[in-house]
C-alpha cells in the first residue's frame, strides 16, 4: 500500500472519527433537545461515511479490486438519519420539551388539531 | 501510520459512545435518551467498520449494514411509542 | 384349583347381582347366592381332605419381584373361617331380599356384599402375606361401600368415611409390618413365615413388626382404643351390620393374630399387650353397651367387648386359650348375627331401634321374642348355650395365665366383671323390647315378620342351642382343624358341657347373679356414668378431620402462597445451593491457560453493558427507560460476538433485539407504565443479595471455564464443514446439516410460539390508554407522512438485503433465520408506519400457514434423505453449471434453511402482527381527530386508496 | 420516460436494486448478473402494492445536478455544525421556523424533509398534520426570511422540477 | 480479559435475577430478557475467547469454537420466541386479572 | 421404515402437527381423523420400539448421518422405549376425549397436542444434553399453548407463574449444559459420561455445579418440594385432556434425571458417582409430605388431583433417591400406573364437572348427575388405583416401592409414603362422598356424556386393572430397564466406543 493511499486513509478515518465525536459532543453538552439533535444527525452521518469510504479505501487497495460495498450502509444512514431526527423532533414538540429561552421564531406551539383531547382519567388504577 | 490513525479513531470513538451513555443516563427527557440511544447504534457502526480495518476482515460488514437498518427501526418504534402509545394501530 | 374356584366363584358372584340387576328380586337374590353357596359347599367337601392332614395348597407365580404369588391355602382355620362367612353370608342374603325396601337398588347392595365376601374368603386363604394384605384392604373399601349404602343420610355417609379412614389407616400400616414380617421370615409365603418364628422373634425389629401388624389388626377389630367406628358402622342397613360386625370383618382382625399367631405370638410382649388391649375393649365396650339406647348401638359395643374377649384368649396364647379363642369365634358368629337380624326385624316392623320407643313386643311378636331370647342368652353365657361353653373356657384361661406376675389374680377378676356385664345387657336387651311396657309408641304398630325372613334367625338359634348342647358332636373336628392350624400341632381336646363344680364355674354364676342385679339397679349406673359419657367419637373424628384439612389448607396458603416472588426466590437459592457446593471444589478458580491481555474495546464493551445490566434494573420502575437500557445491553452484546469473532450470532442477536424491542413495546402499551414504589427496602436489599450472589456464582463458573484449556469435539466440525457439509461457515452447518434437528426443534418452537400467542390474543378485552403515563394525549398524527415514504423504500432494500443474507449463509455468515428476521421486520416497520389495516389489505396472505409450511419445509427436506437410505435429516450437495451463470452449488441444507426463513417470517409476523390487530378496530378515537388523522396520512385527496 | 409493464413496473428501480445486489455480493460475475437480475425484477413485483402513487422521475438529469449540490451542501453543513459544536465561545441563536410549503406530494415531501435535516445548521422539525407547512429547527439562524428563501430556491423548486411538475 | 468477561456476566446476570424478584410482570419479563443476554454470553464462552479469529473454514485457523456458537443461536431463537409469549401472556393476565402482580396480591396498593 | 423406527415418534407427531396446523379454522372431522390416526400411529411405533428394545440392545439414531458423539444421536434403551409406551397410552386416552367437543374451544387444540408429543417424545428419546434443552422447550410451549386452550381467568392466572418459573428453569438449564460442555467439551450424554473416567481433578468442581444446576432445571420440570409451587394451580387449571397430557410432563423431569445422572454419573464417574442421590432423596421425602397437607387441603377435585400427581412425583423421586436398581424397577412400575391413572382422573374430574354443572369441581353439594352411577364407579375405581389401595396397580406400585427401600431409608420412605396414602385416601373418601353421595334431591338434568369422553377415561383408568393382572411381566420388563440402566457402560460402548469416531 503506498503511502499515500495510506495517509489518506488515515486522514479519512481520523476525520470520520472527529466528526463521530463532535456530533455525540454536541449530543452532550448542547443545552436543549431541540439543539443536541443536530450533532448527530448531521455529523455523526458523515462521521460513519468518511470511515466507510476509508474502508472502502483500504479493501481496495488491500485486495487490488474496487470494493465498494460500504456505500450501501453509506446510503442507508443517509436515508434515515433525516428521518430519524425528524421523528425525534416531533417527539420532543408533542411532549412540548423545553427550549432555551434565547430560541426565536414562533413559540413551538402545536396547533390545535394536533393536540388531542383532554386527558382522561385512567380507569384501572394500575395503569400509570 | 494506519495503526496509529486506526488507534485515534477508535479512541474518539469510544469517547463519542461514552458521551452517549451519558446522555443517554441523565436525560433529561425521554427524547435525548431515545436520540443517545440511536447515536450510540451509529456510533458502533464505526466501532464495527475499525474491527473490520483492524482484523482485516469484511466478515462483520452486515454487521454494520443490519445496525444501519435496525437502529433506525427500533428508533421509529420508540417515536412512535410515545406519539401514539400503540406502535402498530 | 379347587382352591382357586373356592376363592374366586364368591368374587365372580360380584357380577351376577350387576349383570341381573334389572330383574325381578326373587331371580337376582337366587342367582346371587348360587355362587357362593357352590364355594361353601367345594368347602365343606374338603374336610375329609383336611381331616386326613392332608396339606392344601394352591399357588402361581404373580409379582415375583415383591414375591407375590396369587397363593391360596385351606387348612383348618381357613376352612372354619371359610364356614362362617361364606355360611352365614348366605343367610344374610337370605334376610336382606326381606329387609330392603322395594325401590331400593338390590342388585348393586348384593354386588357390594359379595365383594365383600370375597375379600373376606381371600383373606381366610391367602398363603401370602401381601395377598392377604390386597384382600384386608379390599374388605375395607367393599365395607366403606356397604355402610355407606343409604348414602342419602349423612350418618351413613360419615360413618362409611370414618370406618374407610381408620381401617384404612391400619392396613397401610398392617402393609409396613407385612413387608417387615416377610423380610424378617426372608419369604412372604406363609408357610415360611409361620415355620420362622424364632428367626422372627430375635430379629430387632420385631417390636415394631408387631406394633404395625398389631395396629392392623386392633384397628379392623375394633379394639380400644380404635374402637369408635364401629358404633357408627350401625348406619348400615342390618343385613351389613349383621354380616360385618359378627361374622366377618371385625373377625379380620382376630383372624390375622390367629393366622400369624405361630409366627409372631411367642413372646412376653404379644402376651401383655395383646391380653391388655384385649381386656381394656372387653370392659369398655361391656361397660357402654349397657347404657346405649339403640338397639343396634348396644350390639355394637356388645360386639367390640365380645371381640376384646377373644382378643385377651389369643393374648394369653396357651393352647387352650386359642381353642377357646376360636370357639368364641364360632359362637360369637353365630349369637350375634342371629341377635342383629333380629334387631334388624324388630326396626323393620316398628320403624325405630330406640329402646325408649320399644317395649312390649313379645304380644305382637313372641315368636322373634323366643328367638332374640335365646340368642341372648348366649351372649350372655347363660348354661345350655354355645356361649356359655367357651366364656367358661374364657374364665378358665384367665385364671390359668402367668401374664401379669404377682396380679395375675386381676385378670380373672376383670373377666368376671365382664361376664357381669354381659349378662347384664343381654338381660336389659330382652326385657327392655320385649317385656316391659314401651315409655312412646313406635313409628309403626309390629307383627311379626314373614316366616323367611326369620328363617335365617331361626337356624341361627338352633346353631346356638345345639352346639351349647352337643358340643362335642358338633364343633369338636372343625375346631380341631383350627386349634391345629394355629398351633402347627394336633392339640388334645375334649368339648363337654359340665366340668363338674370349679371356679369358672362359679364365676360363670356369679356374673350371673350379679349381672341381674346390675340390670336391676343400671338406672343408678346410668346417672354415675352419665358424667363421663360426653365425648362423641364420631364428632371428635369428624372435627379432627375438618380441623386438619383445614389447618393443612392454612399451611399450604402460608407455604405456597401463589406469589411469583417467593418461587423465584426458591428456584434462585436452589440454583444458588448448587453452584455454590461446585464452586467449593473447585480447588483453583484461574485454570492453567490463565487470562488473555485486555484491551481498551473490551473495556468498553464490559462498562456499556455492566452499566446497560445495573441500569436496566435500578430504572425498572419507569419501564420504557429500563427499555433504552435494555436495548444498550442487546446491541453490546451483540458487539461482543462480533468482537469474539461470532459474526452470525452478531447478525442474530442484532435482528432478535429489534424484534424484542418491538415486542416488548407493544406490550408496554397496555401494561402500566411506572411500577409504584412497593417492595421493602429489607426486600430489595434481600433480593439484591441474591441475585448479587448468584451472579457472584455465575461469574466465577464463567471464570472458571473461560481460565481453562478447550478440549472440545469442535475440531470435528471445522474439520468437516467443506467436505462433509459443503458449506464454510461452520457455524450454518452446523446449524442446518450437523446439529439440523436442533434447529428444526427450534423453528417448531417459534411457529408455537406464534400458535399460542395466536392463542393469548384471540378474544384479548384491553383497555387503550387515551393518555401516556404523565397524563399526555396522545399525538394524534397516526402515520407520519415522512414515516410513511420512507418505509417504503426500505421494504424493497431489506427484501434485497434479506434475499442476500439467506443465500450467502452457508458459507458466508447469515442464514434463514436472520434472513426471516430482517423480513419480518421490514413488514413490521410498514406496519408501523401504515397502519395494520392497511398493510393487512396488502400482506393478504395468512401467517400460520406461512410457519407451518415452514417447519413443513425443513421436516419434508429431512424425509427426503429417507429415499436415499439415510437417516433423518442427512444433507447432500453438489455442484453444478448452467451456462451464463456458471458453477453454483445447490445443498440441500439450503432447502433445509428455506424452512427456517418461512418459520421464521411467518411466526415473527403471527406475533407481531396479530399483537398489533388488537388494537385497531376499537381504539377510541373522537370523530374529529379520526378525521384529522386521515387526512394527515393522506395529505393529498389525489393518491389513491 | 419509460412505459411500465406488467413484469417490470419500475424499471429504474429495479435497476438500482441490481446495483445494490451487485454490491452486496461483490462481485459481477454473470451468475450473481443473473440472480441479481430476477431479484431486482421479483422483488418490485412483490412490493408493487405498497406503493400508493410512484413517484415518477420527470428530468433525470436535474436529479442528478440535485443530489451532487446536497451531498456538497452536506459536507459543508457538516464542517459549519461541527465549528458550531466544538467552539465553546460561539454564541448560538436557535430558531424555529414555519416554512409553508409548495410541494404536494407526500414522498417529495419526504425528500425536501430529509434534505433540510442533512445541510446546514438545520432539522425538519414536524410536517403539520394538512401537509401545508412545515416547522424547522436552526441551530443558529437570525433571518427567517433569508432560511425560507434558501431552502424554497435551492431544494423544494428543484423537486418540484422533477417530480410534481 | 477473561475475568471481566465474566464480571460482566455476572453482573448481567444479577440484574436480570434482580428483575425477575420483582411483583409486577412487566419487569419480569425484562428481567428474564436480560437473563437470557447473560445466558447466552455465558454460553458463548463456554468454547473459550477467540479475539481474532476466522469466521469461515477458509480463511485460516484459530477458529472460534462454533459449536457453543450454533448453540447460542438456537438459544437465542428459544429466546425470543419464550419472550414474546411471556410478554404477550403479560398482556393478557392483565386484561383479565385487572392489575399486573405477581404475586398472588388482589388488589393494587397505590 | 424399520431403520428409522426411532426417529418416528418425533417425527410422526411433527408431520401430524403440520397437516393440522396449516389450516387454523373448520375441518374439524379431518383434524380430528388425523390427530387420533397419528396418535394410534405413535402407539404401535412404542410398541415396536419396546418390542425392539425388549431384547436388551441399545441401538442408537444418528441423525443426519453424523455418528456420536459429534451429531445427535436418539437412543433407544428399555427405559425410553417404556416411557414412548406410556406416552402414547396416555396421549391416546387423552386425543379421543378431546375428541368429546374440548378441541373445539379453542383454535388449533389437535396440532399443538401432537406437537407436545413430538417435544415429549424427543426428550424421552434423545441421547445428547442440548437437544434435550431444546424439546424441553418445544414441549413446554406446546403446554404453555394448551394450558391457555379455552381461555379464562384462572388459566391465564396459573400459566403466568408457571411460564415464568419455567423461563427461569431454562436460563439454568442453558448454564447447566454450557458448564458441562466448557468443563467436558462434548454435548453427547454417553460420551460425557465415558469422559467423567478420567476427568481431571481441577475440573471436578465445575462438573457437580453444572449437574447440579441441571437438577435445580430438573427437579423443577419434576416439582420436586421447593420447586413445585407452579404445579398444582397449572395442573388445576388446564382443560381436561390438556391436564391428562401434563401427567407425563412432570415424568419427563424425572425421566431427566434418572437418564442424565444414571448415565453420566454412574459407576464409571469416580468420585462424582451418585452426587444427587442425597438432594433427591431428600427432597423427594420433603415433597411428598407437602403434597400429603395438599392433598388434604384441597377443596377442588382437579386441585386434589395435582396434589395426588405431586404424591406419585415425590414418591417416583424417593425411588431415584434409593438409586437401587430394585428401586428403580419398583418406581418404573409405579410410574407407568401414576402417569395413567392420574391422566385418567383428570378426563373424569372433567365429565364429572360437566354433569353437575355449576360446582364444577369444587366439592360441595351439587345436583345429582344423570350419569352418576357410571361415574361414582370410575371414581372409586380410579381412587382405589390412585390412593394405592388393593386390588388395582396402585397398591401394587407402592408395595414395590416400600419393600424396595433399605436399612434406615425405610424409616421414612415408609412413614412418608404411608401417610400420604392416608392422606390420599382421607381426602378421597371424603371427595367422592361429597360428589356422588351428597347431591341435592331433585330432578336429574344434563346430557348424558360424550361417548369419545367415556372412552378415553376408561381407556385410561382400565390400565390399572391391565398392570394388576400383567404385573409380573411388567415388572420384569422395569426390572431389565433398571439393570440396564445401572449398567452405563453399555450405552457408552454402543455410542462411543463401537460407533465413534468420524466417518
Ligand atoms: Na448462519
Ligand atoms: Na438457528
Amino acid at each position: 500500500m503506498s503511502l499515500w493511499v495510506e495517509a489518506l486513509i488515515s486522514l479519512l478515518l481520523i476525520t470520520g472519527g472527529a466528526f463521530v465525536f463532535v456530533g455525540s459532543l454536541g449530543m452532550a453538552h448542547l443545552r436543549d433537545f431541540y439543539m443536541r439533535l443536530h450533532g448527530p444527525t448531521k455529523a455523526t452521518t458523515l462521521g460513519i461515511g468518511c470511515m466507510l469510504v476509508a474502508s472502502m479505501a483500504y479493501f481496495w487497495s488491500v485486495d487490488g479490486r474496487p470494493d465498494i460495498q460500504e456505500l450501501l450502509i453509506t446510503l442507508f444512514l443517509f436515508i434515515t438519519a433525516p428521518v430519524s431526527a425528524h421523528l425525534l423532533a416531533k417527539t420532543g414538540l408533542h411532549l412540548r420539551l423545553k427550549h432555551i429561552d434565547i430560541t426565536q421564531g414562533k413559540p413551538v406551539e402545536l396547533r390545535p388539531e394536533e393536540v388531542g383531547k383532554k386527558p382522561v382519567p385512567h380507569p384501572d388504577k394500575g395503569h400509570g | 501510520m494506519l495503526s496509529i490513525a486506526l488507534y485515534i479513531t477508535l479512541a474518539l470513538v469510544v469517547m463519542a459512545l461514552l458521551m452517549n451513555l451519558y446522555r443517554l443516563t441523565i436525560g433529561p427527557d425521554l427524547p435525548d435518551r431515545v436520540l443517545a440511544l440511536d447515536t450510540m447504534y451509529v456510533n458502533s457502526i464505526a466501532l464495527i467498520v475499525l474491527l473490520g480495518l483492524w482484523l482485516n476482515s469484511k466478515t462483520y460488514f452486515e454487521s454494520a449494514l443490519l445496525i444501519a437498518m435496525l437502529g433506525f427501526i427500533s428508533t421509529v418504534a420508540v417515536c412512535k411509542y410515545i406519539l401514539r402509545g400503540d406502535i402498530i394501530e | 384349583m379347587t382352591l382357586l374356584w373356592i376363592a374366586l366363584l364368591p368374587l365372580l358372584g360380584v357380577l351376577v347381582p350387576a349383570l341381573n340387576a334389572q330383574r325381578s328380586r326373587m331371580v337376582c337374590s337366587l342367582a346371587t347366592a348360587l355362587l357362593p353357596a357352590i364355594a361353601l359347599l367345594l368347602t365343606l367337601m374338603q374336610i375329609p381332605a383336611l381331616l386326613e392332614g392332608e396339606a392344601l395348597r394352591f399357588a402361581v407365580g404373580w409379582l415375583p419381584e415383591l414375591n407375590l404369588e396369587l397363593a391360596l391355602r385351606l387348612d383348618g382355620l381357613s376352612l372354619l373361617f371359610n364356614i362362617l362367612i361364606m355360611g352365614i353370608g348366605l343367610l344374610i342374603l337370605l334376610y336382606a331380599h326381606f329387609y330392603l325396601a322395594s325401590d331400593e337398588p338390590v342388585g348393586r347392595f348384593y354386588a357390594f356384599l359379595m365383594l365383600f365376601m370375597a375379600s373376606m374368603v381371600g383373606i381366610s386363604m391367602s398363603d401370602n402375606l401381601i395377598l392377604l394384605w390386597l384382600f384386608w384392604e379390599l374388605t375395607s373399601l367393599s365395607s366403606f361401600l356397604l355402610i355407606g349404602f343409604w348414602s342419602h343420610q349423612s350418618d351413613a355417609r360419615k360413618g362409611a368415611r370414618m370406618a374407610l379412614t381408620v381401617t384404612g389407616a391400619g392396613g397401610l400400616a398392617l402393609l409396613a409390618g407385612l413387608l417387615l414380617l416377610g423380610d424378617m421370615a426372608g419369604s412372604f409365603s406363609m408357610g415360611d413365615v409361620l415355620a420362622s418364628s424364632d428367626r422372627i422373634i430375635a430379629d430387632s425389629r420385631y417390636p415394631l413388626m408387631l406394633g404395625l401388624v398389631l395396629l392392623g389388626a386392633f384397628t379392623k377389630s375394633a379394639q380400644f382404643p380404635f374402637h369408635f367406628w364401629l358404633p357408627h358402622a350401625m348406619a348400615a342397613p342390618t343385613p351389613v351390620s349383621a354380616y360385618l360386625h359378627s361374622a366377618t370383618m371385625v373377625k379380620a382382625g382376630i383372624f390375622l393374630m390367629a393366622r400369624l399367631h405361630p409366627a409372631i405370638a411367642d413372646s412376653e410382649l404379644w402376651t401383655v399387650v395383646v391380653s391388655l388391649v384385649g381386656t381394656a375393649t372387653l370392659l369398655y365396650g361391656a361397660w357402654f353397651a349397657l347404657f346405649k339406647t339403640d338397639l343396634k348401638g348396644i350390639l355394637a359395643f356388645s360386639t367390640v367387648s365380645h371381640l376384646g374377649l377373644i382378643t385377651v384368649l389369643l393374648g394369653i396364647g396357651s393352647p387352650m386359650a386359642v381353642l377357646a379363642a376360636l370357639f368364641h369365634i364360632l359362637n360369637h358368629a353365630t349369637f350375634k348375627a342371629a341377635l342383629f337380624m333380629s334387631a334388624g326385624i324388630i326396626d323393620h316392623e316398628t320403624g325405630t331401634r330406640e329402646l325408649k320407643q320399644l317395649g312390649g313386643l313379645k304380644k305382637a311378636m313372641p315368636v322373634t321374642a323366643l328367638l332374640t331370647t335365646l340368642a341372648a342368652a348366649a351372649m350372655a353365657g347363660v348354661p345350655l348355650f354355645n356361649g356359655f361353653l367357651s366364656k367358661e373356657m374364657f374364665f378358665t384361661e384367665t385364671l390359668k395365665t402367668p401374664v401379669l406376675g404377682g396380679l395375675s389374680w386381676l385378670l380373672p377378676a376383670l373377666a368376671t366383671l365382664g361376664g357381669i356385664l354381659s349378662v347384664a345387657y343381654s338381660l336389659r336387651l330382652v326385657h327392655a323390647v320385649f317385656f316391659k311396657p314401651a315409655r312412646e309408641a313406635p313409628p309403626k304398630s309390629p307383627h311379626e315378620p314373614p316366616h323367611l325372613m326369620r328363617l335365617p334367625v331361626e337356624i341361627l338359634v338352633v346353631l346356638c342351642v345345639v352346639i351349647g348342647l352337643l358340643p362335642a358332636l358338633t364343633a369338636t373336628h372343625l375346631l380341631d382343624l383350627a386349634t391345629q392350624a394355629v398351633l402347627q400341632r394336633p392339640l388334645d381336646f375334649k368339648l363337654a358341657i359340665w366340668h363338674g363344680v370349679n371356679l369358672p364355674l362359679l364365676m360363670s354364676v356369679a356374673a350371673l347373679l350379679i349381672g341381674t342385679v346390675l340390670y336391676w339397679r343400671h338406672r343408678d349406673m346410668r346417672l354415675f356414668t352419665r358424667q363421663f359419657e360426653s365425648v362423641d367419637a364420631r364428632r371428635v373424628f369428624e372435627r379432627f378431620v375438618v380441623t386438619m384439612g383445614y389447618r393443612a389448607e392454612q399451611l399450604l396458603t402460608a407455604f405456597e402462597g401463589n406469589s411469583l416472588q417467593r418461587y423465584m426466590t426458591l428456584l434462585l437459592s436452589a440454583a444458588f445451593v448448587m453452584g455454590v457446593i461446585g464452586l467449593v471444589q473447585v480447588t483453583d478458580l484461574t485454570g492453567a491457560a490463565g487470562n488473555q491481555p485486555i484491551d481498551g474495546v473490551v473495556i468498553l464493551g464490559a462498562v456499556m453493558l455492566i452499566f446497560g445490566g445495573i441500569a436496566t434494573a435500578a430504572t425498572h420502575r419507569y419501564r420504557l427507560i429500563s427499555l433504552l437500557m435494555l436495548s444498550i445491553v442487546g446491541l453490546f452484546v451483540a458487539l461482543t460476538f462480533a468482537r469474539f469473532s461470532a459474526p452470525d450470532l452478531a447478525l442474530t442477536q442484532l435482528s432478535v433485539e429489534v424484534v424484542t424491542m418491538i415486542l416488548l413495546m407493544l406490550a408496554l402499551f397496555f401494561l402500566p407504565q411506572k411500577t409504584p414504589q412497593e417492595s421493602s427496602p429489607l426486600r430489595n436489599v434481600r433480593d439484591i443479595l441474591l441475585a448479587g450472589s448468584l451472579g457472584l456464582v455465575i461469574a466465577s463458573l464463567n471464570y472458571a471455564v473461560l481460565t481453562r484449556e478447550t478440549l472440545s469435539i469442535s475440531n470435528f466440525f471445522v474439520e468437516n464443514s467443506k467436505p462433509g457439509g459443503g458449506g464454510y461457515n461452520v457455524v450454518n452447518v452446523i446449524l442446518v446439516d450437523f446439529r439440523g434437528f436442533d434447529t428444526l426443534g427450534e423453528i417448531t418452537v417459534l411457529a408455537l410460539a406464534g400458535l399460542a400467542i395466536f392463542k393469548l390474543l384471540n378474544r384479548l378485552r384491553l383497555f387503550m390508554p387515551h393518555s401516556d403515563g404523565e397524563g399526555r394525549v396522545w399525538s394524534p398524527d397516526r402515520y407520519p407522512a415522512i414515516l410513511t415514504s420512507v418505509s417504503m423504500t426500505i421494504l424493497p432494500l431489506a427484501l434485497l438485503v434479506s434475499a442476500f443474507i439467506f443465500l450467502r449463509g452457508h458459507n458466508q455468515p447469515g442464514g434463514g433465520f436472520i434472513a426471516g428476521l430482517i423480513t419480518a421486520v421490514a413488514l413490521i416497520l410498514l406496519y408501523m408506519a401504515r397502519g395494520v389495516e392497511w398493510a393487512q389489505e396488502r400482506l393478504d396472505f395468512p401467517f400460520q400457514p406461512v410457519a407451518i409450511m415452514g417447519v413443513a419445509v425443513a421436516t419434508l427436506t429431512g424425509l427426503g434423505s429417507w429415499l436415499f437410505g439415510y437417516p433423518f435429516l442427512t444433507s447432500s450437495f453438489g455442484y453444478f453449471t448452467l451456462p451464463v451463470v456458471g458453477e453454483f452449488e445447490l445443498a440441500t441444507a439450503l432447502l433445509f434453511d428455506l424452512g427456517v426463513y418461512l418459520a421464521v417470517v411467518g411466526a415473527t409476523l403471527m406475533i407481531l402482527a396479530n399483537l398489533g390487530k388488537v388494537t385497531t378496530a376499537h381504539r377510541p378515537v373522537t370523530e374529529e381527530t379520526e378525521k384529522n388523522a386521515e387526512t394527515s396520512a393522506t395529505p393529498t385527496s389525489k393518491e389513491p386508496r | 420516460m419509460i412505459r411500465s409493464r406488467a413484469w417490470l413496473p419500475t424499471p429504474v428501480f429495479s435497476l438500482l436494486l441490481l446495483f445494490v445486489w451487485l454490491l452486496l455480493v461483490r462481485s459481477v460475475a454473470p451468475g450473481h448478473i443473473v440472480l441479481g437480475g430476477a431479484l431486482a425484477i421479483i422483488i418490485p413485483l412483490l412490493t408493487n402494492r405498497f406503493w400508493d402513487a410512484r413517484p415518477r422521475i420527470k428530468k433525470p438529469l436535474l436529479l442528478l445536478r440535485f443530489v451532487l449540490r446536497v451531498l456538497g451542501d452536506i459536507i459543508t453543513a457538516n464542517f459549519e455544525v461541527a465549528y458550531l459544536i466544538a467552539n465553546p465561545w460561539r454564541k448560538l441563536n436557535p430558531h424555529f421556523v414555519e416554512y409553508p410549503l409548495m410541494l404536494e406530494e407526500r414522498f417529495t415531501i419526504t425528500l425536501l424533509a430529509s434534505t433540510i435535516s442533512l445541510t446546514p445548521g438545520t432539522v425538519s422539525a414536524n410536517l403539520r398534520m394538512d401537509g401545508k407547512s412545515l416547522l424547522i429547527h436552526a441551530l443558529n439562524e437570525t433571518d427567517e426570511e433569508a432560511l425560507i428563501e434558501q431552502i424554497r430556491e435551492r431544494y423544494e423548486r428543484p423537486l418540484k422540477e422533477i417530480y410534481e411538475c | 480479559m477473561e475475568l471481566l468477561y465474566a464480571m460482566t456476566t455476572g453482573v448481567l446476570t444479577a440484574s436480570g435475577l434482580y428483575l425477575t424478584l420483582r411483583g409486577r410482570t412487566f419487569p419480569v419479563v425484562v428481567g428474564l430478557t436480560l437473563l437470557s443476554y447473560a445466558v447466552n454470553l455465558f454460553l458463548f464462552s463456554m468454547g473459550g475467547l477467540t479475539t481474532d479469529g476466522a469466521a469461515l473454514v477458509n480463511e485460516g485457523n484459530g477458529f472460534a469454537d462454533p459449536l457453543p456458537q450454533a448453540l447460542v443461536l438456537t438459544a437465542i431463537v428459544i429466546g425470543f420466541a419464550m419472550t414474546a409469549f411471556v410478554v404477550i401472556l403479560a398482556m393478557r393476565a392483565r386484561s383479565e386479572v385487572g392489575n399486573d402482580h405477581v404475586d398472588g396480591k388482589k388488589e393494587d396498593r397505590e | 421404515m424399520t431403520q428409522h423406527l426411532i426417529v418416528l415418534p418425533v417425527v410422526v407427531p411433527l408431520i401430524a402437527g403440520i397437516l393440522l396446523l396449516y389450516q387454523r379454522q373448520g375441518m374439524v372431522r379431518y383434524k380430528r381423523v388425523v390427530s387420533v390416526v397419528a396418535t394410534f400411529a405413535l402407539l404401535f411405533v412404542a410398541i415396536g420400539l419396546l418390542n425392539q428394545a425388549a431384547s436388551g440392545e441399545v441401538t442408537y439414531y444418528a441423525l443426519g448421518d453424523w455418528q456420536p458423539p459429534f451429531g445427535i444421536a436418539l437412543v433407544l434403551d428399555r427405559l425410553s422405549a417404556l416411557m414412548l409406551l406410556v406416552t402414547a397410552l396416555l396421549a391416546v386416552g387423552a386425543v379421543v376425549f378431546a375428541c368429546g367437543g374440548d378441541d373445539e374451544k379453542g383454535s388449533n387444540f389437535h396440532g399443538l397436542f401432537q406437537w407436545q408429543l413430538m417435544g415429549i417424545d424427543g426428550a424421552f428419546l434423545t441421547g445428547d444434553l442440548f437437544n434435550l434443552f431444546v424439546f424441553f422447550e418445544v414441549l413446554l410451549l406446546a403446554s404453555y399453548a394448551l394450558l391457555l386452550h379455552g381461555g379464562g381467568k384462572a388459566r391465564i392466572q396459573s400459566s403466568v407463574h408457571y411460564v415464568v418459573l419455567n423461563l427461569a428453569g431454562s436460563s439454568l438449564f442453558l448454564i447447566g449444559v454450557g458448564i458441562l460442555y466448557g468443563a467436558t467439551g462434548t454435548l453427547n450424554m454417553a460420551d460425557m459420561a465415558s469422559r467423567m473416567a478420567e476427568l481431571p481433578a481441577e475440573r471436578e468442581g465445575l462438573v457437580v455445579a453444572g449437574a447440579l444446576m441441571l437438577l435445580v432445571v430438573f427437579g423443577l420440570k419434576a416439582a420436586i418440594l421447593p420447586l413445585y409451587f407452579w404445579l398444582p394451580r397449572a395442573y388445576a387449571a388446564a382443560p381436561a385432556p390438556v391436564a391428562a397430557l401434563f401427567a407425563v410432563m412432570t415424568k419427563v423431569g424425572i425421566y431427566s434425571i434418572l437418564r442424565v445422572y444414571s448415565l453420566i454419573f454412574g459407576d464409571q464417574a469416580g468420585n462424582l458417582q451418585a452426587l444427587e442421590q442425597p438432594w433427591v432423596w431428600w427432597l423427594s421425602l420433603a415433597t411428598l409430605a407437602a403434597a400429603g397437607i395438599g392433598v388434604l387441603a384441597a377443596r377442588d377435585l382437579r386441585l386434589l388431583i395435582a396434589y395426588l400427581v405431586l404424591i406419585s412425583v415425590g414418591t417416583l423421586l424417593a425411588g431415584v433417591g434409593m438409586r437401587t436398581p430394585e428401586a428403580t424397577s419398583a418406581l418404573l412400575y409405579y410410574l407407568i400406573h401414576t402417569t395413567l391413572i392420574t391422566g385418567g382422573l383428570f378426563l373424569l374430574a372433567e365429565m364429572i364437572g360437566m354433569q353437575r354443572g355449576k360446582p364444577g369441581t369444587r366439592l360441595v353439594k351439587g345436583r345429582p348427575m344423570v350419569q352418576g352411577s357410571a361415574l361414582a364407579l370410575a371414581f372409586f375405581i380410579g381412587a382405589i388405583a390412585v390412593a394405592g389401595l388393593p386390588p388395582l396397580s396402585g397398591a401394587f406400585g407402592k408395595a414395590l416401592m416400600l419393600n424396595a427401600a433399605e436399612g434406615s431409608q425405610r424409616l421414612w420412605l415408609w412413614t412418608l409414603v404411608l401417610l400420604a396414602g392416608l392422606a390420599s385416601l382421607i381426602a378421597l373418601s371424603r371427595a367422592g362422598s361429597t360428589l356422588f353421595w351428597r347431591s341435592h334431591r331433585g330432578h336429574l338434568s344434563g346430557r348424558p356424556l360424550p361417548r369419545c369422553q367415556w372412552f378415553g377415561m376408561a381407556w385410561l383408568l382400565s390400565s390399572s386393572l391391565l398392570l394388576v393382572v400383567f404385573a409380573g411381566p411388567v415388572s420384569n420388563y422395569t426390572q431389565a430397564a433398571a439393570e440396564q440402566l445401572a449398567n452405563p457402560s453399555l450405552v457408552i460402548d454402543t455410542l462411543i466406543n463401537d460407533a465413534g469416531g468420524p466417518q
